[in-house]
């Protein structure tokens, strides 16, 4: 079983905070397979939108095939998505990417934003000890989800919720320690935490974005400059459908 | 019923191919679909020595299309011939390997570094709009495609395709210019350039800010241009430009291509080509046409 | 705030006009839109005598646009001047007058005949794909372009705007030549020369066989050549292609132009105009723009 | 009050024959001025359609203010329509067009195929003696609507139905009579009553049909050969969606 396009029924949507929705799909072949970290492509019904919208995996319930997805509302193909109800299907295509690995005993999940979503399926299957950090704008979601798997960190730039600043600023006034960083967010989120991790000694797999059109690995549209020659194209360019999107840090320049 | 198409003495199965660039070499679609279904696997654009290409972003979406400046991103020869081509020789599809380059001579050495390998034909990408040096440059002058055909063809051990550039006044005076240079075939469209501002960033979207326009939208142009070009000299021509199903390749064929590519639908459905074939002879039984060959042209 | 924008001398209260040939002279969309919003009408182009145009079909769906080859069909400028222009005197807007033409002298003509009406600029039609003689014949030759500028100039009354195809490999090199030969605006994009054809019937799907491709559809197109010529030549740019919102509209601004004007999108929606208006206004708002002319041209 | 664009929901559809479908919409302020005869636009929710779809209204309740459409699915357009329930809505543009002119004391209705249904709402506004002529390939649709209105009288290609044979058969066959035609249908049949209607002295109102892209008469797309000159472009060009679709018998060529 490898990955494939389908046709998705939407079992329930819901609007969890100002524009962020959480969907939850039937996609048996996808959900069967699928691991934290990975993503899939949704793609819009409208014939003027043709290149595929990636979000990443929230959820997989194993047991009945289902998927969640969390994205926020951004552009004209997740508005779209964010109506749909449970008398519509999608079209999808996935697992795709590397998603996390799994490795240490102390581990710590990072996620900013509309990253946080990825980091529910890999808390809930990760198995050591775990400290969760999470960083919002303003408006708190999902972060009681996290609850049963971790101790829950909180960090905002309202200052509304946990912390007041950034998640590194709740690593720092909490202390937080661990042996490797699962992170997943804005790109200067990102940054901030390969410094951080590289310059401790502590490694951190970390969840990159770019725009795509195949999501395969084929077109080269989403690559991300790495420190070591590239498998594909010998040109210290990883594609992040493929070799990522998770990378560890020092892995990828940015 | 007959699906055998003929590019320059070599026989596809059907008329079906990929268009270079949006299918790797293939490997990633084996996923999705039998290549050796397809009449021919097109590899992405291979030049002498490994290519970075350009900063992303690379792409952007377009209303009912896309646009890319990819800049040619590609492993080098050297690592194509190890890797992609002993892959490809593993399914029953003939392979068309597309060559790029920076100036003449970059690709005459890919040309006679393919001479002994088992690649069916030989695509030459004069039409790039997405790579400062060569590329398009070759591509919006008779005279310089001219010369880049003549002497890619003396060198050559396969029969050639010359990929021509739709950014022209006319294209009927390019193909005639690879015609008379001695060009097997001829293959368009490539890309037409093009430009995205993001309003609310107030920038490109694109990194290299124009960009090649691709899918669907763009498709009455290259119906356009092939059916110019196939009123106006011998060769085969390989159309492409927007494909998307089954009635898109026939218009193609229609208008007078002998095989069709598919490109950018691969990106949105990528069971798309197998589909298409499929359709084809759907159609052809529908109507009850014997021979693809009879739908060559057609329309007059 | 002010959207006030200035094409050679001639104040828009605001750089939303029509695009020609999609608006006829207002009347029929007067039903919809209080023409007294708009910058400016554009008029469908307009001969010295009464033009039947071409066979039908005349139009086809492309993805995401669509195709005619209307073929100027036109009352000539005796009824225009009797009916046309004295309607849109009752609005409180500018008046483009679009002019075509077989020769240069039915262009002269036209143009002198224009000389004392009430008309505000005049927009050369040399890039009309749907005609056999004059149209874009004119357009594609920088020379013939010089010529017919030149001729036009001299005596034209009003500010001439030439209006540019996008059928030729360099349009910064027909930019050039119509800034040299005294014009006062360009306007770009007139359509792509496409070709569709009905696999069913197997025939063309429009009677002239090619025709105009027009629409969101050839929108990157438009907004890459707009932005080249604005980078080229000092001349005012009348942007046109595919707009269909404020966004769209405002990205031909920041590529350059400094009015926009909508074509194909009227018939999807025949209140788009005054729509796009109302999102322009809201984004400057937004995003804190006092005048309109800060955007012209600012993504570089 | 005149034409508008708007947004009309659905009331119900029904398939009324293979691949031909009944569209009951609420639209108040076009039911509110319609005329027999004259047509709607509708347009595809999907962006790679922007073109309309010019359907002639088939019944007008002003009571309520719905419009009924009648069409068949030949394309990508008609086939989105088609799966239109009462939880959607469909944009539509109208009423465009002239419609039929009341005259004469004995009227001959006469529709082809899918040229059937402008004639409903005709019939049962025209008050004077009707024979109703429907001609069909081979499956019956609407006639028994017609019965109220007027003597039905049928044919059709396949000959299941009525005369064997055109609508031009089943008026021979039954010696129909009138002083006024009104007709819609395939371009064959209307040419067939044309020339019927000019050699015999009667006047006919035959409904044409072409591409369209405006609707409103500015584009200039939907002209058909007149034999005066027009008003609008002085060249023997009538535009079908403003002077038309209704012309008589001999005003126009074709
Ligand atoms: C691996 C990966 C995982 C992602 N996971 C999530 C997630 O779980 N939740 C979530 O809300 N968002 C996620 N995103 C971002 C999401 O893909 C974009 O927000 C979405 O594509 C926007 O689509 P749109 O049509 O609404 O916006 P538009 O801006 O209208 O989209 C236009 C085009 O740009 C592309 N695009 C726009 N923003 C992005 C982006 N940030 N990254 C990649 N392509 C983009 C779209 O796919 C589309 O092709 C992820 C992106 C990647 C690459
Ligand atoms: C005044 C008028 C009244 C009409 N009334 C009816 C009616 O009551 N019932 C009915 O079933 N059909 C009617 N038609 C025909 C109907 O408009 C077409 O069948 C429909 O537009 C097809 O759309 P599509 O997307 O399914 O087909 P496609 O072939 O995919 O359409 C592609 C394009 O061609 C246009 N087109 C295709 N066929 C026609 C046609 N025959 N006439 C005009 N444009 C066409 C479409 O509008 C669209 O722009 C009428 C046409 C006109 C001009
Ligand atoms: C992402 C992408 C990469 C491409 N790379 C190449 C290439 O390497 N060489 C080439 O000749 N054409 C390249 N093309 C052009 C396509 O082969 C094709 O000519 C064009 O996209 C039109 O076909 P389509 O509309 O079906 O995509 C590329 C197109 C895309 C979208
Ligand atoms: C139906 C139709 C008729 C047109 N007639 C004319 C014309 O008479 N003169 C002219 O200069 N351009 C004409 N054009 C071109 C438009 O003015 C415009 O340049 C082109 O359609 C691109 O803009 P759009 O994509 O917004 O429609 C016509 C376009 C259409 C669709
Ligand atoms: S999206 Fe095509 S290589 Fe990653
Ligand atoms: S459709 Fe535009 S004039 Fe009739």
């Amino acid at each position: 079983m490898d990955k494939i396009k389908m046709t998705a029924n939407v079992i329930r949507q819901d609007e969890i905070a100002y524009e962020v929705y959480s969907l939850w799909l039937s996609a048996k072949e996808i959900a069967n397979i699928a691991k934290p970290g990975q993503f899939v492509n949704l793609f819009s019904a409208d014939g003027s939108r043709l290149l595929p919208r990636p979000i990443s995996i929230c959820e997989i319930d194993k047991d009945n095939g289902n998927l969640r997805l969390v994205y926020r509302v951004v552009g004209a193909g997740t508005k779209e998505f964010s109506v749909l109800t449970s008398d519509h299907s999608v079209e999808i295509m996935g697992p795709l990417g590397n998603g996390f690995t799994s490795e240490g005993k102390k581990a710590i999940l990072i996620g900013g934003g509309i990253g946080i979503p990825p980091m529910l399926e890999l808390a809930k299957e990760l198995d050591c000890e775990k400290s969760i950090v999470l960083g919002f704008r303003d408006e708190e979601f999902l972060s009681e989800e996290f609850e049963p798997y971790g101790k829950v960190y909180k960090s905002s730039d309202a200052g509304n919720i946990g912390v007041k600043g950034t998640v590194m600023d709740a690593i720092k006034e909490y202390a937080i320690t661990g042996d490797i960083i699962y992170a997943c967010g804005p790109l200067p989120m990102l940054r901030a935490i390969s410094d951080y991790a590289l310059s401790n000694g502590i490694r951190a797999q970390i969840s990159m974005e770019e725009k795509m059109a195949c999501g395969i690995g084929a077109c080269l549209a989403c690559v991300c400059k790495s420190k070591d020659i590239d498998e594909h194209s010998k040109v210290n360019n990883k594609r992040i459908c493929k070799e990522g999107p998770v990378f560890y840090a020092g892995e990828v320049e940015f | 019923m007959n699906t055998k198409v003929s590019i320059a003495g070599v026989e596809f199965k059907n008329p079906i191919t990929v268009a270079s660039g949006t299918f790797g070499s293939g490997m990633e679609y084996n996923d999705f679909v039998d290549l050796s279904l397809l009449g021919a696997v097109t590899t992405k654009g291979v030049a002498n020595i490994p290519w970075a290409g350009n900063p992303t972003p690379r792409i952007a979406e377009t209303y009912g299309g896309m646009m890319n400046a990819i800049g040619l991103q590609n492993p080098g020869i050297d690592t194509f011939c190890e890797r992609d081509i002993p892959f490809l020789k593993t399914k029953d599809t003939k392979i068309i390997v597309n060559v790029c380059g920076k100036s003449e001579s970059d690709y005459v050495e890919v040309v006679e570094r393919l001479a002994d390998e088992p690649v069916d034909l030989l695509e030459i990408n004069v039409s790039c709009p997405n790579v400062k040096e060569g590329g398009i440059a070759f591509g919006q002058d008779p005279k310089a495609l001219y010369d880049i055909t003549k002497a890619v063809k003396a060198k050559a051990k396969q029969p050639i395709i010359m990929k021509l550039s739709p950014n022209v006044t006319d294209i009927t005076v390019m193909a005639k210019a690879a015609e008379e240079a001695g060009a097997d075939a001829l293959s368009l469209i490539n890309t037409l350039t093009g430009m995205k501002i993001d309003v609310k960033k107030r920038t490109f979207a694109v990194a290299n800010k124009t960009a090649g326009v691709s899918g669907p939208a763009i498709k009455p142009i290259a119906v356009r241009m092939v059916y110019q070009v196939a009123n106006a000299v011998k060769l085969p021509i390989i159309g492409m430009g927007g494909v998307a199903t089954a009635e898109d390749a026939l218009e193609f064929i229609m208008a007078g291509a002998t095989a069709v590519a598919v490109g950018t639908a691969n990106f949105h459905n990528p069971y798309v080509t197998t589909e298409i074939i499929k359709g084809i002879e759907d159609y052809m039984a529908e109507n009850k046409i014997n021979d693809i060959n009879e739908l060559i042209g057609c329309v007059k």
